[in-house]
């Protein structure tokens, strides 16, 4: 084993040897170079496989020989050797990637860059604060040198501000040392934390100079222009090692410092951070500029580990998974950021565009972003979910708030880019394609994947990429170049596959939602076949949501459900922003998601209470006072997910902009995964009070107006996709409030609804799909009088419709039988009020769907068009059987789950299933006697007018009789635009988008105190230093005002 | 006297032909074509005349002329003045007042339509008005025989003879003694 | 409480038959009384009693008639299939096997929502003809029930709650044994409530601005004719018949015996006449507001207090 | 003809040029035929019956004879009782009253809401304007004979005439029904070119299908 001293050694000697070259040396040095960061990163590599693997302990290395404090020393752990491979490899590759630049700066650029390393490496090792400055004070020089690679003007300006206020820095440093040394009498760390400095005269003093420099090391917010102006223009390689590198060793120094101020100091590193971590992104917010914003993205990074350095005390042993966890993320996803940022010709973020030219490097992106947010399976997810545990146990519920807000920020701009790269215009040229910079972007992919499998090894419930479903999903994208058809057939069978696997291990409940995600999804996926060529992208997306539901259903813990909910909200993500114009509603959508997700998340936190191993059935035990407000959150989060009013806005865009075959997927299927959240909170936690609030009456309250709000807003839509998008937020409305009702039949309706809506708001979507495929427009005014033309497409519509009114004699009806059953014994009777008025107003779009589609007029551009294609129809016409088989034996899919559901309301309630009749303690039906005889009564009447209107002419569509005119024109005389026009007069001021308008206004608050706080940094040295001194005061009259 | 003052107002500012005094508060002006638009604007803008009442024609087909009456109506003081235009009946053109007044545009389709009159500028001229399908000759001319039309275009019924009621009622209530 | 249900047997359907055609004339005679009534506060006579058969050979008895399709075709049939499915699902005399019809196939609920089967069709088969005043009239007529059930569904909510059933005859079964006990005196807001709503369905004045003939023609049936408009002629004599049986089951104590149906038929219809006669029409917001100030607040306090 | 009905070539939403031909792809072109009574004559007879019992009349005020019509439906006159009604669409109206002068232009409307009525259907001229051209006998746009270009069941002579002629005249119409010899529709479809090309004489820009349906 070669000593880490060696590491250090050879950094300073490679430096040493590279100023005897020649000047005119180009290869040799760099060579040498190359060698020199590869040794240092092979030894540092050996001995974090000698710690990890073998087990080792750490090990003490003193410099002279002698023990401290009469020498140096330094101490080399796990953490050391971890980050000092980090800083190595990062060195390494950037070196590989800076290559040009190297070549054209010479042998004084390699060196610096040697020393640049090394002196990262002796901040990491070093335990003796003397030599822990002078290591910074030859990064800061370093860097400073560094900068100048660059090709960018400004570089030299940022290098010299980053100088004047590094100085500064320094001199604080310096100062705190000599005062500390003064106090302690000793420069080591350790044994300076075990003089515990602040119970010395003047000790504290001296600690807060040391620790704000090593602070403002960190660029925290307020005090971070000048790093800012750095990120943006200097060189990506530079810069990826700047974050990370830099980033890493300095955060490891700040933790240092905090062992030798103690517990005391813990909260203002966690106050600063987390003030920067919240900072930084909401002004990421408003970035344009890639790199710039990226160094935004590394200060808040940097500010989030801070506050997980903060958190040192309740995290125990978990510290440095947590943090570890967050760093690497953060090290590995913005070195690639970096790297690719060097392959983008142009700096606007929109630019990012001509990623879309290489599908490989959308996924790099996709993985870096997915690494840096922190989503399973990567480390920051793992990271996260202790983090949230452990900040809850102890009860720091608002730096967790904090945290999750922070966080969410962070994600809505970082997927606004993504949702760029996909749907942008891409420049010609502009992508500045070279091999090895994209190869060095492509290691760090690798390193995000392999970090993501270590850290799922390492935590204690068990390795997401173990999951066979989700390795099935990732399975899709090797296989990507193969033709869509095969891969949809694949796909089938895959979903089949599991569904069949699984089938006996279901209880009642778990079956109907798996029917409904897992062959219910592979039925919408045969419209999938119609699809031509390769159709990149969309096999690992909607995989990846059916993993994630297929891995929700069985959830036992807590953890297992939040991992699924993530997966299929990324998944589901990606589908959705297939979409041509889907790109906002996609954004929505994900932070909507994500949002509710971290409300979940903080909600299980809060209920584990620091348990490590929670399982959703111990929800029923949560105490007092957490319980409801643990309900609220897990509600919430999952009502987001259906989509109740409040939280709405993002469903109408999202399903409507989708593609024709995943808005069936993301409407009939995925919303069901909020009902079965619900369902899994309510059977375990029932009624809850919050203030005296029944909690599950509040919910019934937001489910009749979202039943009422949806169907309301859905009549006045022009566009036929949004109208039943809109459409689903009225049903699922009826769902939540049947599951309030918080009686068994209440729970049996909101499972017919399950069932049900996914059977006819899929078949609608896909038979809408098909015909806005085929007209060319969503807009339902331009259509009319298809009936002929796309007869299939119509019948599936009317029976779609048919069933939804609840028109006896389809499948409908059940549901609003079991309805009335259900608030027969309902505690509550005023939200009664809206579902009555909210379920008749769903005859007004739905007929409006039908009658400005398939009737009326026809236009002249539309006289040609085909019915939909085979593939679109196919599964339209399943449904189609589906819903009758439905509407005649419901007993097939319901009985066994009413009985299963009695053991949740002592037993009382439940359907009696005798013979053709189901029965309840108040009313009967009997489903097929009522098909049988409308049946003859419609037959008997339709052959009666058969025979004696047998010699109907048929005629045209302007053989109407019209006044004793004739019509103009079709447009002008189909009347389908503003179809409700009167209906607008009495009740459309309840349609004001009073929700949207508020979500909105907290958009544009977020974004516009960002832009004007951003115009603190004016690019000036001097008000950077300003502002560092600012930082210095007021983290010192918060921290040291009243102390000697 | 009132539309004497008015005429003398409207003297002093354009030339104008001679007056007619229908009543105290209805009297007509003659003007020629190319005076009738400043002074419509005037009589408009400046005297209270804001409403158009009528634009109508008549073929004086002896002297080769149409007369064009603008009526117009002040409101306020309830007075009325009818400008009188003759344009050549071999050039029937005249300038349009539907800036003025956007309802004198239907006038002026119905006296293209009936009279042949033309408004360049006026819109939708071209477009048929009350009569569908109408070719040769504007029906309101007074060289177009109705008569001749209505025997050449629609079949008469057998039996029809046609008398002066002043006649038949003399018959009906004196028989033969009516000449007496 | 639940009584045993009534089973299918063959006999049944001649009994059914028997239903619809007794119901069918009353029906006929029935419109055309009310018509009368209407034509006398004119001070007209008005039309013969029998007109109304007339008028059906009559439309029977035309020799051509078009068609716009399929829809077109089937919508007069969806219609009078919901008047006579409505008729058949309901117990008409209580306490008789025979005219029990087909209640076994369901209760109140199915009996509420299949007033919707026959609308629905209807509103296709219209919408197929291509006519804009046929949509307009649906859209009338849409909108205008949203509100309009709205009374009529609470007033049901509650009286099955003050009964604590859904089965049509056990409702009646609970309003036996003197007028006293009717749902129209032990829940006089129920019943206020639900007649309101029942003004609002029986397309008359003030609430008939779906049909209004001096405006949209006369709405949906615009381009129906010859037979077409016979079925409907039909179904307009049966549906507002069973649908007054559905009211006179639930608030005035049903009818045991068809004598005492065709009066409380009688009666219950002449509530929409004599609103009709007097009022003039609405328009659809101002009827959706009527509804929602008046009538809703007096379903509410029905449910409430319950 | 006018501009809408003019052939024209639209693009459809896959790229496609076609062409429209409004007339061809709006109007059924199928012509009237001739419509047999029923098979037995009792029931013809009964059907008759109920035709002259069930007069429904179209609600198109074509001239000013209208306004002798709206008495009919007071009191006074109260035509309801002899099964006469006013429907507001010529798909249910089986009695056109050509209410006094008929213009050319609104001959076509006639023609149009005649052709749209459902057989066996009726006309009654109303007024010497129907009959002879009345006043109106030398102008240059009101028609002369109405049987030139639609069979007339029955003329009621005046000028106007009273609604008691009116009523007389609705009598004598129940009559010519029950004695089956209203056979208008079927005289019409039988003459068919006789009478378009009559039509066509007087209307010169014919603008629709030859046979509204």
């Amino acid at each position: 084993m070669v000593s880490p001293m060696y590491i250090i050694a050879a950094g300073l000697g490679g430096a040493f040897l590279l100023g005897l070259l020649p000047n005119k040396w180009r290869t040799i040095p760099y060579a040498i170079t190359l060698a020199i960061l590869g040794i240092m990163a092979w030894i540092a590599g050996s001995w974090l496989y000698a710690f990890a693997v073998q087990g080792a302990a750490s090990v003490e290395i003193f410099t002279a020989g002698t023990q401290p404090p009469f020498a140096i020393n330094f101490r080399v752990g796990l953490a050391e050797a971890s980050l000092a491979l980090l800083t190595t490899l990062v060195g390494l590759h950037s070196a590989l990637y800076m290559k040009d630049t190297l070549f054209k700066q010479g042998r004084q650029a390699m060196a610096v860059l040697l020393i640049f390393i090394m002196a990262l490496c002796g901040v990491i090792f070093t335990r003796d604060v003397f030599n822990l400055f002078v290591f910074m004070e030859l990064v800061v020089i370093a860097t400073a040198g560094l900068v100048l690679l660059s090709a960018d003007r400004r570089a030299l300006g940022a290098g010299i501000k980053y100088l004047i206020v590094s100085q500064l820095v320094s001199i604080l440093l310096l100062v705190g040392i000599i005062f500390l040394y003064h106090a302690t009498g000793t420069l080591n760390i350790d044994d300076m934390a075990a003089a515990q400095v602040n119970l010395l005269q003047g000790g504290a003093m001296a600690f807060f100079l040391l620790f704000v420099a090593v602070l403002a090391e960190l660029k925290p917010f307020p005090a971070n222009g000048w790093g800012l102006d750095i990120y943006e223009s200097a060189h990506p390689a530079f810069s990826a090692i700047f974050s990370t590198a830099t980033g890493g060793a300095t955060i490891y120094a700040a933790d240092k410092m905090l062992q030798i101020g103690g517990a005391e100091w813990l909260p203002a590193a966690t106050a600063i951070g987390i003030v920067t971590f919240v900072a930084a992104n909401i002004f990421a917010l408003v970035q344009n500029n890639d790199r710039r914003l990226l160094g935004y993205s590394s200060v808040a990074q940097i500010g989030l580990l801070l506050t997980v350095a903060g958190q040192r005390d309740i995290l125990g042993d978990a510290y440095y998974y947590v943090a570890g966890g967050i760093l690497l993320a953060h090290a590995v996803s913005k070195a690639g950021l970096f790297w690719l940022s060097g392959l983008v010709a142009q700096r606007e973020l929109t630019d990012w565009a001509a990623l879309r030219s290489q599908p490989v490097l959308v996924f790099a992106f996709a993985t870096f972003l997915a690494l840096l947010v922190g989503l399973p399976p990567f480390p920051g997810f793992y990271a996260k979910w202790d983090l949230a545990h452990h900040l809850a146990a102890e009860g720091r519920l608002w730096l967790l708030g904090l945290i999750l807000f922070g966080a969410l920020v962070e994600a809505a701009y970082l997927f606004r880019w993504f949702g760029y790269v996909i749907k942008r215009e891409a420049r010609e040229n502009g992508l500045a394609w070279q091999s090895v910079k994209a190869d060095v972007a492509f290691s760090a992919v690798i390193v995000a994947w392999l970090l993501a499998y270590l850290w799922g090894h390492l935590s204690g419930h068990g390795n997401l990429l173990h999951a066979v479903p989700l390795l099935f999903a990732l399975l899709f994208l090797p296989l990507d170049w193969l033709p869509a058809k095969l891969k949809n057939v694949l796909a089938i069978s895959g979903l089949l596959y599991w569904f069949y696997l699984n089938y006996p291990s279901y209880d009642p409940l778990q079956l109907i939602f798996a029917a409904v995600m897992l062959p219910g999804g592979a039925l919408i996926l045969l419209a999938s076949f119609q699809t031509q060529k390769r159709r990149v992208g969309f096999y690992p997306a909607a995989m990846l949501m059916f993993a994630g539901l297929a891995m929700l259903i069985v959830a036992k813990s807590s953890f297992d459900f939040f991992a699924a909910w993530e997966l299929l909200t990324v998944g589901s993500y990606f589908l959705i922003l297939r979409g041509k114009h889907s790109e906002p509603h996609a954004l929505s959508y994900l932070v909507f998601s994500l949002g509710g997700a971290f409300l979940i998340l903080a909600g299980f936190a809060i209920a584990a209470q620091g348990a490590p191993d929670f399982k959703l059935a111990a929800l029923a035990q949560v105490a007092q006072p957490y319980a409801p407000w643990v309900f609220a959150m897990l509600a919430i989060g999952f009502m987001t997910k259906t989509a109740a009013v409040g939280v709405h806005i993002w469903l109408p865009g999202a399903h409507a902009e989708a593609e024709t075959d995943v808005s069936p997927m993301v409407s009939g299927i995925l919303l069901k995964a909020g009902l079965f959240g619900l369902f899994m909170l309510l059977i375990t936690m029932g009624k809850q009070q919050l203030y005296g609030v029944e909690l599950t009456y509040v919910m019934l309250w937001i489910g009749a107006i979202s039943a009422l709000i949806g169907n309301l807003m859905a009549i006045f839509q022009e566009d036929a996709k949004r109208l039943l998008a809109y459409s689903s937020i009225g049903q699922m409305g009826y769902a939540v409030f049947g599951l309030a009702l918080m009686n068994h039949l209440g729970w049996l309706m909101a499972l017919m609804f399950v069932i049900n809506h996914y059977i006819y708001k899929s078949m609608l979507f896909l038979s809408v799909g098909g015909i806005a495929k085929r007209t060319g427009t969503r807009l339902m005014y331009r259509m009319g009088g298809l009936i002929t033309l796309m007869p299939l497409s119509f019948i599936a519509v009317m029976i779609g419709i048919i069933a939804m009114s609840g028109v006896p004699p389809l499948s409908g009806f059940g549901g609003r039988w079991i309805f009335y059953n259900a608030i027969m014994t309902a505690e509550y009777r005023l939200p009664m009020v809206i579902v009555f008025l909210a379920g008749p107003i769903a005859f007004l779009y739905l007929f409006r769907l039908i009658h400005t589609i398939f009737l009326g007029q026809l236009k002249d551009e539309m006289r040609k068009i085909k019915e939909a294609p085979f593939w679109i129809v196919l599964p339209q016409m399943i449904f189609v059987v589906a819903l009758m088989v439905f509407a005649l034996v419901p007993g097939l899919a319901l009985r066994k789950v009413d009985l299963y559901m009695t053991q949740f309301f002592a037993g009382n309630g439940h359907l009696n299933w005798e013979g053709l009749t189901i029965s309840s303690d108040f009313g009967y039906w009997n489903p097929v006697a009522i098909m049988v005889i409308i049946g003859v009564i419609f037959m008997t009447l339709f052959l009666w007018l058969l025979f004696v209107n047998r010699k109907a002419q048929p005629v045209k569509q302007f053989n109407i009789v019209f006044s004793g005119e004739r019509p103009f024109r079709p447009e002008t005389t189909h009347f389908a635009w503003n179809f409700f026009a009167p209906y607008r007069k009495a009740l459309g001021f309840l349609t004001q988008p009073l929700v949207t308008i508020f979500w909105e206004t907290v958009s544009e608050l977020l974004h516009s105190a960002a832009d004007i706080l951003r115009r603190f940094y004016t690019g000036n040295g001097q008000t950077y230093a300003i502002h560092l001194l600012g930082f210095v005061i007021i983290v010192y009259m918060l921290w040291m005002g009243g102390k000697p | 006297m009132v539309m004497q003052a008015l005429y003398d107002t409207l003297k002093q500012r354009f030339p104008l032909g001679e007056l007619t005094v229908q009543r105290d508060n209805l009297a007509f002006i003659t003007v020629e074509a190319v005076r009738l638009y400043p002074l419509l604007r005037y009589l408009r803008d400046h005297e209270g005349f804001s409403h158009l009442v009528l634009l109508t024609a008549v073929d004086w087909l002896e002297d080769g002329q149409f007369q064009l009456t603008y009526l117009l109506n002040n409101r306020a003081k309830c007075q009325d003045v009818g400008l009188r235009v003759m344009i050549p009946r071999d050039k029937p053109e005249m300038e349009s007042i539907h800036d003025l007044w956007p309802a004198a545009a239907t006038y002026q389709r119905e006296l293209r339509e009936m009279f042949g009159i033309d408004f360049p500028g006026s819109p939708r001229l071209e477009e048929e008005f009350i009569l569908e399908g109408w070719h040769g000759i504007p029906p309101y001319r007074r060289d177009f025989d109705t008569l001749a039309y209505a025997r050449e275009t629609f079949r008469d019924r057998p039996g029809r003879e046609t008398r002066d009621p002043a006649q038949h009622m003399k018959q009906q209530l004196y028989g033969d003694k009516g000449d007496v | 409480m639940m009584e045993a249900l009534v089973e299918f047997n063959w006999m049944r359907i001649p009994w059914a038959l028997l239903t619809v055609f007794i119901v069918f004339n009353y029906g006929f005679l029935m419109t055309a009384l009310i018509q009368k009534i209407a034509a006398r506060v004119g001070r007209r006579h008005g039309i013969p009693i029998w007109q109304n058969y007339i008028d059906l050979i009559k439309n029977y008895a035309l020799r051509t008639s078009i068609t716009h399709g399929v829809m077109f075709y089937l919508g007069p049939v969806f219609r009078l299939s919901g008047g006579v499915g409505l008729l058949l699902f309901v117990p008409t005399i209580y306490g008789s096997d025979m005219f029990s019809n087909f209640s076994f196939a369901g209760d109140l609920i199915l009996a509420l929502y299949f007033v919707f089967f026959g609308t629905l069709g209807m509103a296709l088969g219209a919408a197929e003809s291509g006519h804009p005043y046929s949509a307009i009239g649906i859209t009338r007529g849409l909108s205008q029930m949203t509100a309009a059930e709205l009374p009529f569904a609470l007033a049901v909510f509650a009286v099955a709650l003050q009964y604590q059933t859904l089965s049509i005859t056990d409702i009646v079964a609970a309003q036996q044994g003197g007028v006293l006990n009717w749902t129209l005196f032990t829940n006089p807001f129920a019943v206020a409530a639900a007649m309101m709503s029942f003004l609002g369905s029986m397309m008359r004045p003030p609430f008939d601005v779906v049909l209004a003939p001096q405006e949209i023609p006369i709405g949906p049936p615009t381009e129906y004719h010859s037979s077409f408009l016979a079925m409907m002629q039909t179904n307009r004599a049966l549906f507002p018949i069973a649908k007054i049986v559905v009211y006179m089951n639930l608030f005035f104590g049903g009818a045991a015996s068809w004598p005492v149906l065709f009066l409380k038929v009688f009666l219950i219809y002449m509530v929409s006449a004599f609103v009709g006669v007097v009022f003039p029409r609405f328009r659809v917001e101002q009827s959706i507001r009527w509804f929602l100030i008046w009538a809703v607040p007096l379903g509410i306090l029905a449910v409430v207090l319950v | 003809m006018k501009e809408e009905l003019l052939k024209r070539i639209v693009k459809t939403p896959d790229g496609q040029e076609i062409e429209v031909d409004p007339l061809l792809d709006y109007y059924c072109q199928e012509g009237p035929t001739v419509q047999p009574p029923a098979y037995t004559a009792i029931i013809e007879k009964l059907f008759n019956w109920a035709r002259s019992e069930s007069l429904w009349i179209l609600g198109f005020g074509t001239g000013c004879g209208a306004i002798e019509m709206r008495p009919l439906m007071t009191p006074r006159f109260d035509a309801y009782r002899y099964g006469i009604q006013w429907r507001p669409t010529p798909r249910q109206s089986n009695l056109f009253v050509i209410s006094g002068y008929l213009s050319t232009k609104t001959l076509k409307r006639v023609i149009r809401s005649y052709e749209q009525m459902q057989g066996p259907k009726y006309v009654v001229g109303l007024g010497s304007c129907t009959i002879n051209g009345g006043m109106y006998w030398d102008s240059y746009n009101t028609i002369k004979r109405l049987d030139d270009y639609l069979p007339v069941d029955v003329y009621i002579a005046g000028c106007m005439p009273r609604p008691e002629a009116l009523l007389a005249g609705f009598e004598e119409l129940k009559k010519i029904i029950r004695a089956g010899k209203a056979e208008g529709a079927n005289l019409y479809a039988k003459n068919f070119e006789w009478y378009k090309a009559n039509q066509k004489s007087v209307i010169h820009d014919w603008d629709m299908p030859d046979y509204n349906w």
